[in-house]
């Protein structure tokens, strides 16, 4: 086991229990603690992917903005979620036998890839770096427009974010 | 210094006008101060860019062949792509060049026309011209000019205007040249209806919108011909292809027995027409003189019919296509010639008979323009270029200058509490003593006009065109531009003698005082150039002062030729008649008016012609003849034919016929088949519906996690067995 | 060396984790965090496809395609967190079977 | 290499070769190496804000016209040791109610946060902990996760004052971030790169010369990222008691104590890579040590405009020190990226003087823009007076006695 394998596992591990952990925590505050931990792994298996790009931007743009509005929900909804008493659906059981089927009918479908088994490459200088990525991303004959419409999601996602979380006075509708 | 990024910067040109539009529409309208300066600072930075980039224009070697510019992709069309881009070439670089100067000097004048700092006036409302407003002073009150209510508005869309204009003059091909041009319009429209409380006001701005546009429709249809047939609306790709143009010149088009090039010439030539205010179209242009006088100056010589002129002498390749210096002129030429030669006379000839500053004025640029573009149809390709330099600056000059009386003359109006028509030149006299420096630079401006000789910027352009038609061997053409030259001059005459010579004829005139600094440099600033801008482009052949002068203007527009430039040698007749028409028409006209001394004398050039006079004052009755043979028809059509019979007769008589048809089958399709058949089955699909539904919205419990573990079931299940499918075959 | 199928199968669990919480949770922000966790878990996909396969070609689709789902995570997250506080000024509850219906 | 030009790099050299001869793997010795960097680092800058901590208190009570610490050792030299030993020998407490996890784990991610910083900082043209090619992102995203600590100070000591503190911390953090982030976006697009090592290399002319009003803005945000006076309303004691830190005691606010000043030391760092040019200065590039120097002047004085800010301005209101941010600092900051895009495009490239001219009067021309129109908003909203001044009470005691006499 080369050390790079080592790495991977361990963070894989810390991935899946801290995901885990966000599902079954009982107190929301902790189950965000978890969530965050999980995004700081997938950080990591980012940088293994010789993506330190989106490493960073994956901190930068769940752990910095993402999680810390989650954990702002959670605290200002405390109220109404009691931390006691069962945090999980009554169907809780039928939900499990479902993601169950699903994984084996994943397993089932793509047991036998023969992509499954590619080792990579080492990565050319050239396209290490992120320049290239940025000239992709605007020219017009490449990722212009996808950029400009995800430009354009972001915009109308804050204009609806300030719309409805804006607090009406009362008697001024 | 030579690192400037040239592309970069041509790109950026419009681009200043246009961001103080925004700023000023959009954030800073309720400042005036803050309004003019943007709007200031947006026309300096572009004025800034303009001549940097006409410096490398003019140091550029072999301009024509390899434009400074560059282009993008614009819109995918099929496998290629619609570009646009900007590009600076000869014609470009002198329009540029006296674009930059005209709008910024507007620009400037415009502060003081609109009486920035002075008072708000107590009756102004926004759509209406100052009034006035009372101040007291020293115990005493008088009347001064108020502020314009509408400051900040008008520097707004005057920017906008030069942003088309800057916009339509760096484009290198006709899609963004289209777009300034339309911009252009509106603009023209908003600005020409300023003042738009005034019913007459929006009379004008409905008509130069709607005869602009009839030109407009034919020029796009030229536009997409040329596209349809080329693949492209790039000029230089179109221009300098032989293949391209050979091919345009020797298909016949199924009109007229036209070739291709000569039928696409006519129609974008059409919209010259319409811009430029030629014969059929040009009623326009006269009544927008409604719109303050600075956007007069704007139209007449900075923008609009500048670009008129400007596109046509863009397309002189195709309107030429097939015709070389000394052949028989091509049909496409011959209309554009006869048409710029009639029109050149028959405006000098209303010119002479109007009385109202300005109209004067907009007679003389219609007729100015008939003259370039007479020229442009007997091929004179450079003489038209260069008359439309020289005549932006002196046109310029001359309308700031009438603004600028007419500022004065409101002054004196307002002083005295005098109620006159401060445009109306019978009311004026001797403001020359009152007004100095109006007074020059107006008769700077008006020799310039009238082609005094050897001195003014006019002479030379004005008589490059004449020996163009006289080598060129076109006698009718020269003849009717001898005359109108002539009626030039005695118009110009009479303008100046009645406004600035002789006495007061009204109490206004002799309080009219000389305006502020603010208007009267950019009048100074466009006099320098409307005598020294001739001086660039003196012949070689001109006897004596040829042999000092390097010809540069030809040598640097020549370029843009297909052909070699007209090389005929230099007569001396034209230059004779050029000199014989303008000082004779000078001094006919100062004979004839230097006794109009009271308001209420009749013309006297009146008591000369007779009825042909007011054929002329009333400008050969084509406003009522359209108003007769077009629009009273269209009027009773749509009333009487439209309205009446087809709607309300025919349309509306079928209507109720089917209605009744459709009644009486609804009955028997009623009580014979819907109750007893329709009714039966479709309740009991209702029902039906009922008790599934009640079934199935067991499922629909409004539980989001619910729904999403269906799906999730139903998408695994569904992909096994395709899965399953996809082996198992 | 590590094989493609190890970041599948990191990112198959992921998403499997992410799905269950989306499906069992009651609180609807953990509904929320089981929606991102799934982004993730696409994006692991997204990025070990880009670097195994097409990373050397200069072929940068998997990257925009990460680029154009932490967006839509960003957007969502804000909305999403938006309505959720929205509905517990106007319901006091947040619990995601309770806000069943399509009414204010 | 000579140890007294290049000391970090010959003392590297020196010990991989020593541990090679071992026996010792190379990537072992590489990880060994790392470590011992990082710790070095580490220790070494937590020794060295003991010494900031004193100096800053002394210089804070020069400002304020009174000695500052002046009895353990010389100058007061120890007083800081002295405190760290009190702070160390105090009990461990963990308020009942608290939420264990969060309320321990906050302090030790304040710390690291910071720290984190100093991994991609360029300290001299040999010394530079990690030269990622993100390394500016990385800076922004690091300091993402300070806020989480204090969310997390706030909400684990169950407290309405800490949460409080937390909730307006983070308001005023996230805030700032938006105009630092897109002025941080003018330095990467003078130089073409995130790295810092290049952003420091292209700085032949230091940026806050080319961009003035980008660092102006810069140098704000930091002071509000750090949450000091004139923006310390995190711990505005006459509102919040304490801010988020109000239930940390010992050494666990000792903790936070040291993040504050390691914060400010770090951002007094960072500007001075970012905009004074770093290691830049003579002789730097061939006697790498004298790197270190200039960077520590530079740092210094920007330290000292940071605390004579500090000791010399009132705090803001929380409704102004938003209006600067939204209102002020963020459209200036998109006005001053636009503005030098736009002329960096159009002027020649390279260091000539009509470019380094041409962007510093678009700079000025920009700043007086901004003044104006932050000068006419100021004067259109009158700020709210409750009453005028009051006449005072001393005159007219003066006068009554003087009517009796009068009588």
């Amino acid at each position: 086991m080369s050390p790079q394998q080592f790495f991977f596992i361990i963070t894989a591990v810390v991935i899946l229990v801290s995901a885990l952990m966000t599902v079954i925590t009982r107190k929301m505050m902790h189950s965000a603690l978890w969530f965050v931990l999980a995004l700081l792994g997938v950080a990591v298996i980012f940088a293994l992917l010789e993506a330190s790009f989106f490493a960073v931007v994956q901190v930068l743009v769940y752990v910095g903005a993402i999680a810390i509005l989650i954990i702002f929900s959670v605290m200002l909804t405390r109220k109404a979620m009691e931390d006691t008493g069962s945090q999980v659906n009554k169907t809780w059981v039928i939900s499990l036998l479902i993601v169950n089927l699903t994984a084996i009918g994943g397993f089932l479908a793509f047991r036998s890839w023969e992509v499954l088994g590619t080792f990579p490459t080492a990565l050319m200088a050239e396209h290490y770096d992120i320049g290239e990525l940025g000239m992709a991303l605007i020219d017009p004959e490449r990722f212009a427009l996808p950029f400009e419409v995800t430009s354009i999601l972001l915009l109308a996602a804050l204009v609806g974010a300030i719309y409805i979380a804006f607090q009406r006075k009362e008697g001024k509708k | 210094m030579n690192t400037f990024n040239y592309p970069l910067i041509i790109w950026l040109l419009p681009v200043p006008p246009l961001l103080a539009f925004a700023l000023i529409v959009l954030l800073i309208n309720k400042s005036k101060k803050a309004s003019h300066w943007t709007a200031l600072g947006g026309a300096g930075l572009s004025f800034i860019g303009a001549m940097v980039v006409f410096i490398k224009a003019i140091g550029t070697s072999a301009l024509a062949k390899n434009p400074i510019g560059s282009s993008l992709n614009w819109l995918p069309t099929g496998n290629t792509w619609l570009k646009i881009g900007t590009a600076v070439d000869p014609l470009s670089a002198i329009t540029l060049f006296f674009v930059a100067w005209t709008i910024l000097m507007i620009f400037i004048y415009s502060v003081g026309y609109h009486n920035y700092g002075q008072p708000k006036g107590d009756n102004d409302h926004p759509g209406l011209p100052p009034q006035g407003a009372v101040i007291s002073e020293h115990g005493h009150s008088h009347r001064v000019p108020s502020i314009e209510p509408m400051y900040s508005r008008f520097f707004a869309l005057i920017s906008l205007f030069a942003f088309a204009m800057y916009m339509l003059v760096v484009s290198d091909n006709l899609l963004t040249l289209y777009i300034g041009w339309e911009v252009m319009g509106l603009c023209s429209y908003l600005l020409i209806g300023f003042w738009y409380a005034k019913d007459s006001v929006r009379k004008a701005a409905v008509k130069a919108f709607i005869t602009t546009r009839i030109g407009d429709v034919f020029m796009l249809l030229g536009i997409a011909g040329l596209y349809s047939i080329t693949g492209t609306l790039n000029f230089h790709e179109i221009f300098s292809n032989p293949l391209i143009m050979k091919g345009l010149t020797e298909t016949i088009s199924p009109v007229f027995g036209l070739s291709w090039a000569g039928l696409i010439g006519l129609l974008v030539f059409i919209g010259t027409v319409g811009k430029s205010a030629q014969f059929p179209l040009h009623v326009w242009l006269p009544d927008a003189m409604e719109g303050p006088t600075p956007v007069s100056a704007m139209i007449h010589a900075a923008t609009m019919v500048s670009a008129g002129v400007y596109l046509s002498l863009r397309f002189f390749p195709l309107i030429s296509a097939g015709w070389q210096p000394g052949e028989a002129l091509t049909p496409t030429m011959t209309v554009v010639a006869v048409i710029g030669a009639f029109t050149a006379l028959f405006a000098a000839s209303i010119a002479i008979a109007q009385n109202d500053i300005k109209r004067v004025l907009a007679y003389s640029t219609i007729s100015q323009l008939g003259y370039m573009v007479a020229a442009i149809g007997i091929g004179a390709y450079t003489a038209a270029a260069f008359h439309l330099f020289t005549h932006a600056f002196f046109k310029a000059l001359l309308f700031l200058g009438s603004g600028s009386v007419i500022h004065g003359m409101e002054h004196g109006s307002l002083h005295i509490g005098e109620h006159i028509d401060a445009q109306d030149m019978r009311n004026m006299g001797g403001l020359g003593k009152k007004m100095p420096v109006t007074f020059w630079t107006f008769v700077v401006g008006g020799l310039a006009l009238s082609g005094f000789p050897l001195i003014t910027a006019g002479f030379w352009s004005k008589d490059e065109i004449l020996s163009g038609a006289f080598n060129s061997a076109h006698m009718a053409i020269f003849v009717v531009l001898a005359i109108s030259a002539l009626l030039t001059a005695i118009y110009t005459a009479r303008q100046l003698t009645m406004v600035f010579l002789s006495v007061p004829r009204t109490e206004s005139a002799s309080h009219a005082s000389e305006n502020k600094t603010v208007m009267t440099v950019p009048l100074a600033v466009l006099a320098f150039f409307a005598i020294c801008a001739g001086w660039v482009g003196i012949p070689q052949e001109f006897p004596l002062l040829g042999k000092i002068s390097s010809g540069w203007l030809q040598g640097f527009l020549d370029s843009m030729l297909p052909f070699k430039g007209e090389a005929a040698g230099h007569s001396l007749i034209p230059l004779m008649t050029s000199l014989g028409v303008s000082l004779g028409g000078l001094l006919i006209g100062w004979l004839i008016y230097r006794r109009y001394k009271e308001a209420n004398q009749v013309d006297p050039l009146r008591l000369g012609l007779g009825p042909v006079y007011s054929l002329l004052q009333n400008k050969y009755w084509i406003d009522e003849f359209y108003s007769l043979a077009f629009i009273r028809p269209a009027y009773w059509f749509a009333e009487k034919v439209s309205y009446e019979f087809i709607d309300k007769k025919l349309i509306d008589g079928i209507l109720h016929g089917i209605a009744r048809i459709g009644l009486w089958l609804g009955k028997i399709l009623r009580f014979g088949l819907d109750l007893p058949v329709v009714n039966g089955a479709g309740d009991g699909i209702a029902t039906g519906t009922k008790k599934s539904g009640k079934l199935f919205s067991r499922l629909q419990n409004g539980k989001v996690q619910h729904y999403m573990g269906l799906a999730v079931l139903l998408l695994v299940i569904t992909g096994m067995i395709v899965i399953y499918l996809a082996a198992a075959f | 060396m590590i094989p493609l199928s190890w970041y599948l199968i990191l990112s198959g669990l992921l998403f499997l984790i992410g799905l269950l919480a989306v499906l069992i949770r009651k609180n609807s922000i953990g509904i929320l965090m089981g929606i991102e966790l799934i982004l993730n878990a696409a994006n692991i996909n997204l990025l070990a496809f880009w670097r195994y396969l097409y990373a050397n070609s200069g072929d940068h689709r998997g990257q925009m395609f990460v680029i154009v789902v932490f967006v839509v995570a960003a957007a969502e997250a804000a909305v999403g967190l938006a309505m959720i506080i929205s509905a517990y000024r106007r319901k006091n509850t947040i619990v995601a079977n309770e806000i069943n219906e399509l009414k204010g | 290499m000579s140890f007294i030009a290049d000391p970090i790099p010959f003392i590297i050299t020196w010990l991989t070769r020593t541990m090679t001869s071992w026996g010792w793997p190379s990537e072992i010795v590489t990880v060994i190496l790392y470590v011992l960097g990082a710790l070095l680092l580490t220790v070494g800058a937590m020794v060295f804000t003991t010494m900031l901590i004193w100096a800053e208190r002394k210089i804070g009570g020069r400002f304020q016209d009174r000695p500052g610490p002046n009895r353990v050792g010389p100058w007061g030299i120890f007083q800081t040791i002295a405190d760290m030993l009190k702070i160390f020998t105090k009990e461990f407490i963990t308020p009942v109610g608290a939420d264990k996890v969060p309320y321990n784990l906050a302090p030790v991610l304040a710390v690291a946060a910071v720290l984190c910083v100093w991994a991609v900082l360029p300290f001299s043209k040999t010394v530079f902990g990690s030269n990622i090619g993100v390394g500016l992102l990385f800076l922004i995203a690091v300091g993402g996760l300070g806020e989480v600590a204090i969310i997390l100070a706030g909400f684990g000591s169950n407290n309405k004052y800490a949460l409080l503190g937390a909730f307006r911390a983070v308001a005023q953090l996230l805030s700032y971030e938006v105009p630092m982030v897109i002025v941080l976006l003018i330095p990467v697009m003078l130089t073409g790169s995130m790295g810092m090592n290049d952003i420091v290399a292209a700085q032949k002319i230091p940026f806050i010369v080319l961009a003035p009003v980008a660092g102006m803005i810069f140098f704000t945000s930091l002071i509000a990222e750090n949450g000091r006076a004139p923006f310390d309303l995190i711990e505005a004691d006459s509102e919040l008691v304490a801010g988020y830190n109000i239930e940390y005691s010992g050494l666990k606010f000792g903790f936070f104590f040291v993040a504050d000043f390691l914060h400010a030391f770090t951002s007094a760092l960072i500007f001075a890579t970012l905009f004074l040019g770093g290691w830049q200065g003579p002789g730097a590039t061939n006697i790498p040590i004298l790197g270190f120097i200039y960077l520590l002047i530079k740092t210094a004085l920007v330290y000292f405009v940071m605390l004579a800010l500090r000791f010399s301005l009132p705090r803001f209101r929380i409704d102004q020190m938003m209006n600067l941010n939204w209102k002020f600092l963020t459209p200036l900051a998109l006005f001053t990226f636009m503005t030098t895009a736009v002329v960096n495009k159009v002027l020649p490239a390279g260091e000539n003087l009509l470019r380094i001219g041409g962007l510093l009067a678009v700079n000025v021309v920009l700043w007086l823009i901004a003044n104006w129109a932050m000068s006419s908003y100021m004067v259109r909203i009158p700020r709210p007076v409750v009453s005028g001044p009051r006449p005072v009470a001393v005159g007219e005691k003066k006068q009554a006695p003087k009517e009796e006499v009068a009588s």
